[in-house]
């Protein structure tokens, strides 16, 4: 059916979509004048919208048509005596739908969000250039402009983030924002110089024949540091919940789905594409911090009661999973299993797709909250099913996809992953044989706290009574974000229900990353998807789906005939009560408590402290909890210190005479002649 | 093909018929260890008529979602339950499904009951909700390394291939497989709010944790809750006689004498499971509600192990 | 764990058999006798306290032991009056109860019944209408059936619950 | 290249040495400038040799420029200043002369050590020519650390430029001796006037006792 279709040629796609970045720029230059009032930032968003929609087609139309070498097109643009190449080969088509798809719905979101933002000339300007540096780091086929791609999505988030600097929070967060960007971004270059050798080759195609300059183990640490910490890894996440809730919903919906995507994607384009065939173990530290980073990111979830840095800390979650997913790929394709490592990829993959999905859906409905109510603290919240009907059931699907269950799409990427951990007895050598069960426990211990944390976030933000004035003021939001939401939750069941044509479609990545790929899913009877083979392990999504709404539907309609239809509203019942305040109700809070005693007593040292008053006394008692956020103790507080006093001292070279200026110049020369002088 | 699809549409009947018998039968028993007569054997099912006929009083703050939940969680269990083979293996549906595919849907039906239970907004049903997920963050984890176990043992996750593996000849005594046991045993206990775990005739609201979040439910939203319950009591009784019991349930595709034995031997399994369970049960006390998340760590260990040794004992062949 | 199991098989089953039921104990009959057939296979009731002196309730309690074995005829205790069929009060109701008595009343789905335990639920006994107390039940909620005894063995308050569950018709049949 | 011509270039460079040595002796003003005139000449001696021994019509003009520019003019020019503005005519120096003398030949001894393996490649009169020539430059720049007022050091830092130019000329194939000498005189044209300008005088700490007898109101 497609072939019928008149299809653009490779060539003519790269240069169509260096035509919508290019646009995208421009629609940013434009933002500049047109943010003055609300029908211009609406004109803005709907156009990052449109570009973005005829971008995912493009890469969609890439990822399908089977061509294996991608067409790149040189712009002058460049190093000295180099240029920009630009191409979309499977694994960028692969992220650029997935980065376009979510790009364009949230922008439609956008489009009724980020009228009455407070002032939009800080924020619509940046939001396509976020955009297009976005789809340039995709889109580049050599360091150089791999690299400014970067610097521009993490300067144009930075600008985003602290669009809103009235509170100290939003400034601070930007500080961490620029300074771990500005690192991570350094460690990419030297991945890259080490890459590109001796004789300095930086476009990939060359990377990939010449030889590595240094050890190729170390480009991979390099690339787990400079990626790592833009999509958030463990040790260097700290910044990510301080900056996703900092910037306007509909931007940090953005940052959350599809900028760590972006890291991720450069993860893989650096160690999987141009790092060469990896050794066996590799493996090892991907393993280990995802595993980490998983379980920590969940428990960090668990104990937030701000709905924005709960969501933020779950990207640390998601972004774990994959690096699973990357880490299991890497030890099979080193112990040359292609077809687990192909099982592997995709299922890591397919993750990204359902987390840009859901993790945009959230947050687009922490937003559409945010606009009800002004509040983003859940204690206030509560009762907004009542009256935010759609962005409820909306932000219920997105809970129930992001806690991996069943008919939604998140269940589909995690059961990947699993079957890719039920084939790790193959693995030859001993370490990642007994890693990979630990990482399966950490990863499914994970889903159930996600789960957990999400019955916690929508129990205590819509159902119950308000907490709050606010809460019960609260009206639905307008028609534009109601309808991304709307689109985002049924992407979601789409995806969940039909996995065998996503997993299908990624096939092509796993080809050019590990050389091996999985057989067509189409083959499967129902619709369903096995992987490796049918008695090995199979799930019909849409059986599964169609089972559980034929039952639902069967037992309503029984109850409805055989059950008495008497019903009655009265009070809740209270041990009779009478009228207790909102606040008798489990908040978000309390709901953690049972597992912050349960784990929190152990990570992060969480202590709880009754203050009573003194016997005779009218003050109320006051529980107390007192947490220590560990990695921040370990890893930031002394490298923080360290800065401090190193800064003390040098600031006293400020102060110096010219003489003693001198005196330090005339030293260093001494210094530097005796070393040329001995250095025979 | 039409003999599988008999056989599945059995299943789901059957699965739905035994679930209440099998609740009257633990409660006969278990009165009887108590020295007094139990309650007559269709107990439940009166019970369930009963609250049919009863009226629905729902509480003036209860969404939608209150009213929807009971069915949704109702037709999860009912599916999870009918994609274990209880007598005869081969089902058209569990082509499409596997052990991973169950526990999610066991997932599914726990987050909309906590949900349930938050949506009221009263104390009760959020103790209920906090406490079921903070066991559920506990014993999911132990139950999918039961999964891990058994599959990694016979090669698959599918449910009809493992018992046909147990079946087979090369089916050795192993230690993994008996950490697999005691573990899928005690998340089966917590699922299921037994004894140890949570008791489910109490009346004191501070110790419950399942019954606390349906104590806003009345009439028929009860019933199917009720009935939902002891579908899932079912299906890990028929979850453990499938994986580790196999003996006598009916091949696909064998004559009608071989799904006769295969009923027959399904009963007398789920009669000797209830009897060890309500033995167990009157044996021992409820644990404090935070002794139970070392109840289930240990499960959780136990399961990891049999994984990690399972490759020792593979290594070896 | 051996004794336990032995003494359990040599004592073997000490239930003692189910009270006849006695109409005078009725106050009121609401229910026709279908309805009161289904629910008096399956029958939930749910205790509430309205100020008794305990008394009562050790009676009440001795129902679930293995003579009386009140969950041997199908009748079990629950938690919420939303379960429930049969609310069992106990005890002169109280001002401060009066409110909750009334709430639980309202909270129990119909078709629901109404047992009156003790002297003080039946007539207010010694304390009577006061400040302090609203008197007997049948004060605040409509009551189905009085039983008298301060407190009522537990023989007598089974009976009143089974002559709650079966319908009146039956009179004319026994003295 | 007769040896006797190499000797004598050779002995000109080393007097060059020499003369950065007095400079650093020197504790009175006006001492210190006769003595850098006097460098400036041996340089433009040197420089003129060297435009005889190469034949190279240009080094000519870099000798009259060292000769006259740095001879004469800067040296007359500085010492009016210095009665102008009345500054104190002692020279105040960090370190005392001893030690800064014999850190002067250690560093002596290290540009040799550092330049010989270097220039193995060119000829025995350029090695030893740009060995001085470091030594001078490393000289000048001991004088600017370890003086304390202005005029020395920038003495100092002239002294270090004829030492460049020493090498400049020292190197046969070195292009630009020309432009490189009159960007040089240029930029001590401006740091002269800049001294004039700006009196930064009180910019350079001074342990002149004097100074510090009336912040403890003890006037003499």
């Amino acid at each position: 059916m497609i072939q019928a279709l008149w299809l653009p040629g490779p060539l003519l796609l790269t240069q169509l979509a260096a035509a919508a970045i290019a646009s995208l720029l421009v629609l940013a230059v434009l933002g500049v004048f047109l943010a003055r009032h609300p029908l211009g930032s609406r004109f803005v968003y709907g156009a990052c919208a449109l570009v973005c929609a005829a971008l995912a087609g493009l890469a969609l139309l890439a990822l399908l048509d089977p061509s294996p070498t991608p067409s790149q097109i040189r712009l002058a643009v460049g190093l000295p005596l180099g240029q920009t190449l630009l191409a979309l080969d499977a694994l960028s088509a692969a992220f650029a739908v997935i980065v376009n798809v979510t790009s364009a719905i949230v922008s439609v979101g956008a489009i009724g969000y980020g009228a009455h933002a407070r002032d939009p000339q800080r924020v619509v300007p940046f939001y396509p250039a976020f955009i297009a540096g976005m789809n340039l780091v995709l889109l580049a086929q050599d360091a150089f402009s791999f690299l400014v791609g970067w610097e521009f999505m993490s300067l144009a988030s930075w600008a985003l983030v602290v669009s809103e600097d009235r509170s100290e929070g939003n400034r601070y967060a930007g500080l961490v924002y620029v300074i771990m960007a500005a690192a991570g971004a350094l460690t990419l270059l030297f991945a890259f110089g080490i890459l590109a050798g001796t004789d300095g080759g930086y476009s990939f195609a060359e990377m990939r024949q010449s030889a590595a300059f240094g050890p190729a183990a170390l480009v991979l640490v390099l690339a787990l540091i400079g990626a790592g910490s833009k999509a958030g890894l463990v040790p260097l996440h700290a910044w990510l919940p301080l900056a996703h809730p900092a910037a306007p919903s509909h931007v940090s919906a953005l940052m959350s789905g599809v900028m760590t995507k972006v890291a991720v994607y450069g993860f893989m384009r650096i160690v999987f594409d141009l790092a060469g065939p990896p050794s066996w173990w590799w493996s090892v530290p991907v393993l280990v911090v995802a595993g980490v980073t998983a379980f920590l990111g969940v428990l960090h979830a668990l104990m937030e009661h701000d709905l924005k840095r709960l969501l933020a800390y779950h990207t640390v979650e998601n972004i774990g999973i994959i690096f699973i997913g990357l880490g299991l790929a890497l030890a099979f394709e080193a112990s040359g299993m292609g077809a687990a490592a192909a099982l592997a990829l995709v299922a890591a993959v397919f993750h990204v797709f359902n987390h840009s999905l859901f993790k945009s859906l959230l947050f687009l409905g922490s937003g559409a909250i945010l606009n009800a109510t002004g509040e983003r603290d859940m204690e206030h919240l509560g009762g907004l099913i009542h009256r935010m009907p759609v962005t409820a059931v909306t932000f219920l699907v997105g809970c129930v996809a992001i806690s991996a269950l069943p008919p939604f799409n998140g269940f589909v990427s995690e059961w990947l992953t699993f079957q890719a951990i039920l084939l790790s007895p193959e693995l030859p050598q001993w370490i990642p044989r007994l890693l990979v069960p630990a990482i399966g426990a950490t990863l499914a211990c994970s889903a159930a706290l996600a789960a957990a944390c999400f019955v916690k976030a929508f129990g205590s933000t819509f159902l119950g009574r308000p907490r709050s004035q606010v809460a019960i003021a609260a009206r639905e939001t307008d028609l534009w974000l109601r309808s991304a939401m709307v689109a985002f939750a049924s992407l979601c069941l789409l995806a969940g229900v039909l996995p065998g044509w996503v997993m299908d479609a990624l096939r092509g990545v796993s080809d050019v990353l590990v050389g091996a790929r999985l057989d067509s899913q189409a083959a499967q009877p129902w619709l369903k998807v096995a992987p490796i083979s049918a008695d090995r392990g199979a799930y019909g999504g849409l059986l599964v789906f169609a089972m559980i709404a034929i039952a639902a539907a069967a037992t309503a309609l029984i109850a409805r005939r055989v059950a008495s239809h008497a019903l009655r509203r009265a009070p809740a019942w209270d041990c009779g009560f009478p009228d207790p305040s909102p606040a008798t109700q489990y908040t978000s809070g309390s709901f953690a408590q049972p597992i912050r005693r349960v784990f929190g007593s152990l990570v992060f040292r969480a202590r709880e402290h009754v203050e009573m008053p003194k016997p005779g006394a009218a003050g109320a008692a006051r529980l107390r909890v007192d947490m220590h956020d560990t990695v921040w103790e370990l890893f930031y507080a002394p490298v923080i210190r360290l800065v401090d006093v190193l800064a003390g001292h040098l600031t006293k070279l400020q102060f110096l005479t010219i003489r003693k200026y001198l005196m330090l110049v005339f030293a260093t020369l001494i210094l530097l002649l005796i070393i040329i002088g001995t250095w025979r | 093909m039409i003999r599988d699809w008999l056989t599945q549409l059995v299943q789901l009947a059957a699965v739905l018929v035994l679930a209440p018998l099998l609740t009257g039968v633990t409660r006969k028993v278990k009165a009887r260890l108590l020295r007094r007569r139990g309650p007559p054997l269709l107990q439940p099912y009166r019970d369930l008529l009963k609250l049919i006929r009863k009226e629905t009083v729902v509480a003036e703050n209860a969404s939608w979602l209150f009213r929807s939940a009971p069915y949704v969680i109702f037709a999860t269990t009912w599916v999870a339950a009918a994609l274990i083979p209880t007598f005869a293996t081969g089902l058209t549906f569990s082509a499409g499904a596997d052990l991973i595919v169950i526990v999610g849907l066991l997932g599914t039906a726990r987050f909309f009951l906590a949900l349930a239970g938050l949506d009221v907004g009263t104390s009760f049903g959020g103790i209920g909700s906090s406490r079921e997920m903070m066991f559920a963050s506990l014993a999911e984890p132990a139950m999918l390394m039961v999964v891990f176990t058994v599959s990694l043992f016979a090669g698959s996750t599918q449910l009809s291939t493992i018992s046909a593996y147990m079946l087979g000849p090369q089916m050795g005594l192993s230690i993994s497989l008996a950490l697999a046991i005691v573990a899928l045993i005690i998340v089966s206990l917590a699922e299921n709010a037994r004894i140890p775990v949570d008791n489910p005739a109490t009346h004191l609201e501070l110790t419950m944790v399942h019954e606390a979040m349906i104590l806003e439910y009345s009439g028929r939203h009860l019933a199917v809750i009720e009935a939902a319950a002891s579908l899932k009591l079912l299906l890990y009784m028929s979850l453990i006689a499938c994986m580790f019991a196999p003996w006598g349930t009916a091949v696909a595709g064998g004559g009608a004498a071989a799904y006769s034995i295969g009923l027959v031997a399904y009963a007398i399994k789920l009669a000797v499971g209830g009897f060890l369970l309500v033995v167990f049960e009157t044996a021992t006390a409820k644990m404090r509600v935070f002794r139970v998340p070392e109840f289930l760590g240990v499960a959780l260990m136990l399961g990891l192990l049999g994984a990690m040794l399972l490759f020792v004992s593979r290594v070896s062949q | 764990m051996w004794k336990t199991l032995r003494q359990i098989g040599s004592v073997g089953v000490v239930t003692e058999t189910p009270p006849q039921l006695d109409e005078q104990l009725r106050v009121r009959e609401h229910l026709q006798a279908q309805i009161l057939g289904t629910l008096g296979r399956a029958l939930c009731i749910r205790h509430i306290d309205a100020g008794s002196c305990n008394g009562c309730e050790l009676e009440i309690h001795a129902l679930n032991n293995a003579f009386y074995n009140l969950e041997g005829l199908g009748i079990r205790f629950v938690a919420s009056p939303r379960h429930a069929d049969l609310l069992l009060v106990t005890g002169p109701v109280a001002r401060n109860m009066e409110l909750a008595l009334k709430r639980t009343y309202d909270a129990t789905p119909d078709p629901k019944l109404v047992v009156a335990i003790g002297d003080c639920g039946c007539t207010g006994g010694i304390f009577g209408r006061s400040y302090a107390s609203a008197g007997s039940v049948a004060n605040v909620i409509p009551v189905n059936v009085a039983v008298p005894g301060c407190p009522p063995h537990p023989k007598r308050i089974l009976a009143g619950i089974l002559t709650a569950i079966t319908a009146a018709a039956t009179r004319s049949s026994d003295p | 290249m007769t040896a006797l011509d190499s000797d004598i270039a050779h002995l000109l460079a080393g007097s060059m040495v020499l003369v950065s040595f007095l400079l650093l002796y020197q504790d009175r003003m006006f001492a210190l400038l006769n003595v850098f005139a006097l460098h400036a000449c041996v340089l433009s001696f040197s420089v003129g040799w060297q435009a005889y021994l190469q034949n190279a019509p240009h080094l000519f003009i870099t000798a009259v420029i060292a000769l006259v520019f740095k001879g004469v003019v800067i040296p007359v020019t500085l010492h009016r200043i210095v009665v102008r503005l009345g500054i104190h005519r002692s020279i105040e120096t960090v370190v005392s002369v001893g030690p800064t003398m014999l850190f002067g030949i250690a560093l002596v001894a290290l540009s040799i050590v550092v330049m010989l393996p270097v220039t193995v490649a060119a000829g025995a009169f350029v090695r030893e020519d740009l060995a001085f020539a470091l030594s001078i430059v490393l000289l000048g720049l001991l004088m600017m650390v370890t003086r304390r007022n202005a005029v020395s050091q920038v003495i100092g830092f002239m002294s270090l430029e004829n030492g460049l130019v020493l090498a400049a000329t020292g190197a046969r194939g070195m292009p630009l001796v020309v432009e490189i000498s009159v960007a040089f005189s240029v930029l001590i044209a401006f740091i002269v006037i800049g001294i004039f300008l700006f009196r930064i005088r009180e910019r350079f700490d001074t342990v002149e006792l004097q100074a510090l007898d009336m912040s403890r109101g003890e006037t003499e």
